[in-house]
């Protein structure tokens, strides 16, 4: 097929919706301006764009992408597309599926066919798909702050590159962690092509310490593959591994297996310093102080050892520890070589090595050594490096000594950046050659040995961008594209390794593009000796207040700031969003005087940093958390300016002070009361209770009556039931939903305000004391009530009941009420305060050409003055029963996955038919976990939740 | 017993049709064109901020995602309150016979009328679509046709509201005919001719009119009767019928109702203080009829209290948590403070009108009107914020804080009101001259068989 | 006395009148029943479907598997104007499209407002005659817009017809008419 | 046509009361009376009906009740049955309060029509306007001079007797 046909495609029915267009058809049919301007005005916005447009229309997205599961001859108007690739959000690497509708990809997801990851992905790894869409992306490679074309860059890098090599300078390839096997083997060669240069890993969150005490305690100096899966027992020390710890969405998948109430359910014990998403579903936490880590570990290594020799322990954490050996594992986020000895050496104990850590088939994330960096960056200081690769990195931000580095870039006579964003370090660099995004590249990933992972492109690059693997070919003169090294690598490397019957390497090939995942056998993980030297103390901190640095689920370590999904995603303990902010426990807080919202200067001798102060439960006494990502200054207009760096704080997290500035600032919080005030909201029992009364906790129920016949519940009947067992309250969910039904973003103010449009949302209680409290999380979206009361207040009909049992907002009859969100008691309808889409005042994501094409076209964005609300994906349901009726066959359960369902890598939520018997759904309606939010209204939800089991 | 005459200064039935019609000739007084000329900037503030509002988004208010009301119903129902009292002085005073009525009744349903107008600016801004507020009438339309959902008690707010406008609009008017007439002529520039020529139908005096006419008004006054408890019984159905603890009470009609004729009373009370001044009425508004709305102002103002009480027993009783918090919370919440206005307003100040002096005093009993005007504002507030603000799930409890917008917006309605009532003082019968005349008849010849009013 | 009853007989006309053109009216906002635009190319639908009885799916073949019917691209016209009257006028602008790279500016005859979901293939697999909608396109030698397109339009089908013949799915029982076709708003509305 | 017309003005309602039942006891067909305001006991002597307006008032309110119900409960069951909020189809209870709304409205509105139409009163209504001061301070008795039987001197005696103020005839022009 030529591009001449990828025209006609473009020229059909769609092309007449253009701007210009609509102008002329508007004065012919004066009352439709406004219907017009909708959705098919949104969706086809995509097709007069440049370089979209065209690929767009191509029978086929990119040549040579195989289709997940349909191969189409052609793309079908109007019809989705998914094809499997592999999330570059964060080293993870987890399989995902990319919905793509008339050539853009409009949605991710996780690929079920990944054994690591099973379907889920995080909030971040679904929220790459609008940064595809980021107008703050380059969209031309720039040569000294000019936009330059990709031949004059070449030709004088190569220039520079080859001057280097004359002089016999050093080159060096500055990069975050490659889980690229390919990349990996093509920086190996481009290393080798130019003499001096080499390969320095950086991570801005760094496992480093972990390296270098495997290193030293086993002789391995390597990640383990942490087996959350085989635990029994889980003891965490500040290690947010649900939240932003290494590999989230496995570890959730993993951790949640066994989570499920029964005898042999996991327990987790966790000890931290912040409250963090992990501490919040532990079933004893234990708030430490950072410099706790160490003696804490310590002590639980002697008690563990005096078990072991039979001393006996009154410590019960070790007792239980002892009690699972070889079931249990003991993990540290700590940056603290000496803290992960003592850890290894109570796993090593345990005999967990070789079951829960895997140190054969190793994870290659957080690959980054802390030293080399400083080591790299002395150098450039010394003037001794002539030529600086940066490969997504972005150190000028995220490097503590951030001056150092630039100091020390500024002595580097050819600096050249892949950043696909003129960010902090690419802002100063020579060269700037922006990445295409992973969307539009080719790649693979490993992130765990043997769990092969294929990266295709689902759309042409929009903007003349090029893969920084392309771009290293070129500079080393290798005449190929990245494609074909990709495949010419996995036919030499991959290949033989593969134990499936494949016909031939094409058929492997095609195969793995398509599935997207590939597993080779793993290695038979073995026991090893602890052969480190544990130390005997750990030293006290000086005097003050401990800063304990984390990172926020959905920013991370800050790469992606100009993400307003993001950005405007509540921190699932805290449920702020746009802010970081200085996390105190309350006990301290009064001591000091400080209210919720006082800006303070968090101080010690060498930096201070204005903050925000924020009172959390469980936060441990005389410890300021601070998150990590915040204060970027160059990312975009989402992002910059929204909080404070603290990356400055990692090498001096003691001895601080706090002090008043006597400002006020409103943190914009999704929900600002923490207690249920003892209502019956989220249920809960302990398992010992829940072994004996499959019902506990849940015993009260009331008894419904009913004044009139109710309505036949004949054909369908929708229901869903959501397991708070299983939730973390990871908030994947949220921007699953988001990205799904068009959600606007409404910035800062507007969520200050408590205006934020989120369908679902994460309701977090605590309960018990305010020092240690326990937490609940519960997604909370559109009840579906069979006796709604918001239906009965509408004056207009536009929220009603369908037949199939949900409740439907129809938003084209709505004239704005606001009545049913009144009358709502679980207050999960949203309403269009302002005009979101195509306003100056909103510029996040529907305000651009390119913000506009992640829209989901079969969902209308929504106008000024209407209400909204969860639709149980009404789409989906649609489009599964025109599939089953285009095939002649009934819908099978668990066929239509709403979107918050498919996200959830915890597997919480469970949508199906309640008129059918044998369907998942409705056999937890008879579940003795069972139970309606708010049951006694007699509202009659089709929503139900399954209550929480502490194993305590 | 005896009472003390209705109108003092015993003007003739001539000096009555004078007395009234002196707008018709003279100039408008300074008072008059000062007072004017505030309400029409408020009026003008209004209209603009609500222009802005309508543009912009209802974002321009303090809502928020739990509270969806505040300002906007809160003045709804408060206007509406306040014109309570006119129907009530002219239908139900009507009907039994009360002839204190009579020179205030005019005044008294000129205020109901521009206090429903006001009350009906809000139902129609609050909409985030106002432009599409005719979906709520049920019409054939292209759309199935699709109707209205009857079951809705803002739809029937919509019946309510604008068949209470236009009987009391009736009302009003036939009332009105026969000083139109005077009026008519009396008249002597041609616009006025020709106006009131207009709107006295060639009204003629006949007695065979007079006496279907008298039947007219009985039988408007028995329609009129139930209107006003229904309209505002269905104005609290809004809330009682609703799920929201605090809303979902069955004393919310009877409390409402008298609610309306307590803060209508006062309003009422504040009008006629000024109107009096103003348009030199003296004689014809005097303390006995001051006197009369006080009483009545006291006796609404204590049932309302015994309201709050029954209010605050029965979510004890109730027994549910969600109620007892409610109201807890509507005490010693955050909004405490509106509560403690609303009690004091309401209830502790009306008491001081068991004191003859205070009622029969014409500073004090203004103030006393105004206070209790700002408290019914108030109640309607803390029924509907303070019950919203805090309802089942903790995790959506939010504050509330108005915007320039809806303070705004509230003065403007101000604006309009007075600004209606300013110009009906100017050109039409502020007194009801065909109802006062046998009464300054009566006092001229006393002796005679006394004629009803 | 006549005279009364005369006029308020007239009076009486007069008002059903006005009621009565006021519904007819009202059924007609919003609908662009009978447009006929003029299109680029004078493609007749007429010589085509009517006359040389090409099935509508082998154009609009988009109908059958998605939510758009779609317009033709030019080169499914060139399937047999490569050689069936090359030298027509009409083809030679077709044909020069092609040439230059331009997409033909069809102007779109029904259109439904966004928020109105609709789905060809949908309709095409219940079997719903495309001239049920689109009116009797194989005697239209320019395309018009033949029927309201309104909601009450869509609804009164709705109402009236078994949406699914039963006897095509006895097994899909459940998703038979009430939960396929039906009358929930959702159904075209989110 | 033309109409003749006996006025006799007076300025209090005692007299005018005394004047009609004198004119009536002797015979006179009283056109009509014209009062400022209503003069109690008038109506009595005038021999007026008491008005049936109550009877129109009460068959609209039936109507518009009728109305009203019918036009709830065929929409909300027959044209379109809707499931909103699990309550019936036909909720009764629901539909009353728009029922009397719509009750009074009909019936107020109808009665005030019919009072007009009765009365003949309508913007640029050709009742005639017997004295200006009539809607001040003066009461006028009038009697149609329709044929002989009507001694036009009797009358005026009458009216002198009873304290009138003037009297006069007057032919109007219908």
């Amino acid at each position: 097929m030529n591009s001449d046909d990828k025209k006609y495609w473009k020229g059909l029915e769609e092309l007449r919706e253009e701007p210009q267009f609509l102008e002329v058809r508007s004065k012919e049919f004066p009352e439709e301006i406004s219907q017009t301007t909708r959705r098919n005005f949104l969706k086809l916005m995509g097709f007069s764009f440049t370089g979209a447009a065209l690929a767009a229309c191509a029978r086929m997205p990119v040549e040579k992408a195989i289709p997940f599961l349909i191969k189409p001859e052609e793309v079908v108007p109007g019809v989705a597309n998914w094809y499997a690739t592999t999330c570059a959000g964060c080293t993870a690497s987890c399989g995902l599926l990319a919905k793509v509708r008339d050539g853009r990809p409009i949605k991710i997801e996780g690929n079920a066919e990944s054994p690591l990851f099973q379907g889920g992905a995080c909030a971040v790894g679904q929220a790459t798909v609008l940064s595809l869409y980021d107008d703050e992306r380059l969209k031309k490679p720039l040569w000294l702050g000019n936009a330059a074309s990709w031949e004059e860059i070449d030709q004088s890098i190569g220039k520079e590159l080859k001057d280097i090599v004359n002089r016999g300078g050093k080159i060096v390839i500055l990069s975050g962690t490659i889980v690229s096997p390919t990349t990996r083997a093509l920086l190996n060669e481009w290393c080798q092509t130019f003499t001096n240069a080499r390969h320095v890993v950086y991570d801005a969150v760094s496992a480093s310490a972990i390296l270098s005490a495997n290193e030293k305690s086993f002789g391995v100096k390597a990640l383990p593959h942490y087996r959350f899966d085989l635990a029994k027992l889980v003891v965490g020390l500040n290690a947010d591994f649900l939240g932003t710890w290494i590999s989230p969405v496995e570890f959730t998948r993993a951790y949640t297996q066994h989570r499920m109430p029964s005898h042999d359910m996991t327990r987790h014990i966790q000890f931290e310093s912040g409250m963090s998403l992990t501490g919040s579903n532990a079933d004893r936490r234990i708030p430490i102080n950072p410099s706790e880590e160490g003696p804490t570990a310590l002590t639980l290594l002697k008690e563990i050892s005096n078990l072991k020799s039979g001393a006996g322990s009154s410590n019960e954490t070790a007792q239980d520890l002892w009690k699972h050996r070889g079931e249990s594992l003991v993990v540290s986020g700590s940056n603290h070589v000496d803290v992960q000895i003592v850890v290894n050496a109570m796993n090593a104990l345990l005999g967990n090595i070789g079951k829960t850590v895997d140190l054969d088939n190793v994870s290659l994330q957080k690959q980054g050594v802390d030293d080399e960096m400083n080591r790299l960056v002395d150098e450039m200081n010394r003037g001794e490096i002539q030529g600086l690769i940066l490969y997504g990195v972005n150190p000028a931000y995220d490097f503590p000594d951030s001056d150092r580095f630039i100091s020390g870039l500024k002595k580097v006579p050819c600096s050249v950046s892949f950043s696909d964003r003129l960010d902090e370090t690419s802002s100063l660099v020579q060269a700037v050659c922006p990445d295409a995004h992973f969307l539009e590249s080719w790649n693979d990933a490993e992130p765990v040995q043997g769990a092969l992972s294929l990266t295709q492109p689902v759309l042409r690059p929009l903007f003349a961008t090029r893969s920084a693997q392309e771009s290293l070919l070129t500079w080393m003169g290798k005449n190929v594209d990245y494609y074909t090294y990709l495949r010419d690598y996995w036919r030499e490397k991959i290949y033989p390794l593969s134990t499936g019957l494949y016909l031939t390497f094409d058929n492997f090939w095609d195969l793995s593009v398509q599935n997207g995942v590939l597993s080779l056998p793993a290695q038979t993980p073995t026991e090893r000796n602890f052969s480190g030297s544990v130390p005997i103390a750990f030293q006290n901190p000086p005097k003050g207040l401990e800063v304990h640095l984390y990172e926020k689920i959905g920013l991370r370590d800050g790469r992606h700031a100009n993400n307003p999904w993001l950005q405007e995603l509540p921190d699932p303990v805290t449920k702020i969003t746009w802010d970081n902010y200085a996390a105190l426990s309350p006990k301290t807080a009064s001591a000091l005087g400080l209210e919720e919202g006082d800006v303070v200067l968090v101080k010690n001798d060498y930096v201070s940093l204005e903050l925000p102060v924020q009172i959390q439960p469980g936060q441990a006494a005389l410890t300021v958390s601070v998150a990590l990502g915040y204060g970027r200054t160059h990312c975009g207009k989402a992002g910059n300016n929204v909080g404070v760096n603290a990356y400055p704080l990692i090498p001096h997290p003691t001895g601080f002070r706090v002090e008043k500035t006597g400002r006020k600032v409103a943190l914009a919080a999704t929900q600002t009361h923490h207690s249920m005030e003892g209502r019956p909201i989220v249920k809960e029992t302990i398992l010992a209770e829940y072994i004996n009364n499959p019902s506990a906790g849940n015993e009260e129920h009331e008894k419904l009556l009913t004044l009139w016949e109710e309505w036949p519940k004949e054909g369908r009947a929708w229901g869903m039931s959501i397991d708070l067992n299983a939730c973390t309250g990871c908030s994947a969910c949220i921007i699953s939903c988001q990205a799904e039904n068009n959600v606007p973003v409404v910035g800062k103010d507007e969520v200050t305000r408590r205006r934020e449009m989120h369908w679902i949302r994460l309701d977090r209680y605590y309960s018990g004391p305010e020092e240690n409290p326990e937490t609940v999380h519960q997604p909370m979206m559109c009840q579906h009530c069979g006796n709604a009361p918001c239906e009965t207040v509408c004056p207009v009909l536009a929220t009603v009941h369908s037949t199939d049992g949900l409740n439907q907002q129809v938003y084209n009859r709505c004239v704005g009420t606001r009545y049913c969100a009144n009358n709502c008691p679980y207050k999960v309808r949203r309403f269009n305060w302002f005009d979101y889409a195509h306003n100056d005042q909103f510029d996040y994501t529907m305000n651009s050409e390119l913000g506009t094409m992640v829209l989901n076209p079969d969902i209308v964005v929504r106008s000024r003055g209407v209400m909204e609300k969860c639709s149980l994906c009404i789409q989906r349901i649609q489009e599964g029963k025109l599939q089953a009726k285009r095939e002649g066959r009934p819908l099978k359960d668990g066929e239509i996955r709403v979107a918050c369902e498919q996200s959830c890598p915890a597997q919480a939520i469970t949508f199906g038919d309640l008129n059918e018997k044998e369907s998942r759904v409705a056999q937890q309606n008879h579940d003795g976990r069972f139970y309606h939010v708010l049951e006694e209204l007699n509202v009659r939800p089709v929503v139900g939740y399954l209550t929480k089991v502490r194993n305590k | 017993m005896i009472h003390p005459p209705l109108i003092d200064g015993r003007p003739t039935v001539q000096q009555v049709t004078k007395d009234i019609c002196r707008p018709l000739h003279a100039r408008p007084g300074l008072a008059w064109i000062a007072a004017f000329l505030c309400a029409l900037t408020a009026l003008l503030m209004g209209v603009g901020l609500v222009t802005y509002e309508i543009r912009t988004g209802i974002g321009t208010w303090g809502l928020n995602k739990t509270i969806g009301w505040a300002f906007d119903i809160t003045n709804f129902v408060f206007w509406v309150g306040i014109g309570h009292a006119g129907t009530l002085i002219s239908a139900i005073l009507l009907l039994f016979r009360q002839k204190w009525r009579t020179s205030i009744n005019r005044a008294a349903e000129a205020m109901t009328i521009f206090a429903v107008l006001c009350a009906a600016v809000f139902p129609v801004i609050h909409m985030g679509r106002p432009w599409l507020a005719f979906w709520v009438f049920p019409y054939p339309n292209t759309r199935g046709p699709l109707w209205v959902n009857f079951r809705s008690p803002l739809l029937w707010d919509v019946f309510a509201i604008s068949t209470y406008f236009t009987i009391s609009l009736v009302f009003w008017y036939i009332g009105m005919i026969p000083d139109l007439a005077t009026f008519r002529d009396r008249a002597e520039k041609k616009w006025q001719k020709v106006v009131y020529g207009f709107l006295s139908v060639g009204w003629n005096g006949s007695n065979r009119t007079w006496s279907r006419y008298e039947t007219l008004c009985l039988i408007l006054a028995g329609l009129a009767t139930p209107l006003v408890v229904s309209v505002h019984t269905i104005v609290s159905m809004d809330f009682a019928t609703s799920v929201i603890p605090g809303w979902h009470t069955t004393i919310f009609p009877p409390y409402f109702v008298v609610g309306a004729v307590f803060s209508g009373f006062a309003m009422v009370t504040t009008l006629l203080i000024v109107t009096r001044k103003v348009m030199n009425l003296e004689n014809y508004i005097t303390m006995r009829h001051l006197e009369a709305v006080a009483k009545v102002i006291l006796t609404t103002g204590s049932i309302v209290g015994l309201a709050y009480l029954t209010e605050l027993f029965t979510s004890w009783y109730s027994g549910s948590s969600y109620e007892q918090f409610a109201f807890k919370n509507r005490i010693i919440g955050p909004y405490g403070w509106t509560y403690v206005i609303m009690v004091t307003c309401n209830v502790i100040t009306p008491q001081f009108l068991w004191v003859k002096k205070i009622r029969t005093n014409i500073v004090t009993l203004f103030i006393i009107s105004i206070i209790v005007n700002i408290g019914m504002w108030f109640e309607r507030f803390v029924i509907i914020m303070t019950s919203l603000h805090r309802d089942y799930l903790p995790s959506s409890w939010a504050m509330y804080r108005p915007t320039f917008v809806e303070v705004g917006t509230l003065i403007g309605t101000f604006g309009l009101f007075f600004t209606c009532f300013l110009i009906f003082a100017r050109v039409l019968p502020v007194i009801a001259m065909w109802e006062v005349k046998p009464l300054a008849a009566e006092l001229i010849s006393p002796h005679r068989e006394s004629s009803h009013g | 006395m006549l005279r009364k009853v005369f006029i308020g007989t007239a009076l009486l006309a007069t008002i059903i009148l006005i009621i009565s053109l006021i519904i007819q009216e009202s059924r007609r906002v919003g609908s662009n029943q009978g447009y006929e635009p003029d299109q680029p190319i004078a493609y007749s639908h007429k010589v085509h479907a009517g006359d040389n009885k090409i099935p509508c799916l082998y154009c609009h073949f988009g109908a059958e598997q998605g939510r758009h019917a779609g317009i033709p691209p030019a080169n499914v016209c060139m399937n047999c104007h490569s050689k069936i009257k090359k030298d027509s006028p009409e083809i030679v602008k077709l044909r020069e499209a092609i040439d230059k790279n331009q997409p033909i500016d069809w102007i779109k005859v029904h259109r439904l407002p966004d928020f109105a979901y609709f789905n060809h293939s949908q309709h095409v697999t219940a079997n719903v005659p495309c001239q049920e909608c689109h009116g009797p396109v194989e005697t239209m030698t320019r395309m018009r817009q033949d029927q309201p397109l309104t909601m009450g339009w869509c609804i009164s089908c709705h109402r009236e017809r078994g949406i699914m013949p039963p006897e095509e799915h006895q097994d899909l029982n459940r998703d038979k008419t009430k939960a396929i076709g039906g009358m929930d708003c959702a159904k075209c509305h989110y | 046509m033309v109409k003749n017309f006996m006025v006799g003005v007076f300025s209090d309602e005692q007299k005018l009361l005394k004047t009609v039942c004198a004119l009536r006891g002797v015979g006179f067909q009283i056109h009509d009376v014209f009062t400022p305001y209503v003069v109690h006991g008038l109506d009595d002597a005038m021999g007026l009906r008491r008005s049936r307006l109550g009877v129109v008032t009460f068959l609209a309110g039936l109507t518009g009740l009728a109305l009203a119900m019918a036009l709830q409960f065929w929409t909300a069951v027959f044209d379109w049955r809707i499931n909103v909020g699990g309550k019936p189809d036909n909720s009764t209870l629901a539909f009353l309060p728009v029922a009397f709304e719509i009750t009074v409205l009909i019936g107020g509105l109808a009665t005030a029509l019919a009072f007009f139409l009765r009365s003949q009163l309508f913007p640029g209504s050709k009742l005639r306007i017997f004295n200006r001061h009539i809607t001040d301070h003066l009461f006028a008795v009038v009697l149609e001079i329709r044929d002989a039987s009507i001694n036009p001197d009797k009358a005026r005696k009458i009216f002198w007797d009873m304290g009138v103020l003037e009297v006069r005839e007057e032919s109007v022009n219908t």
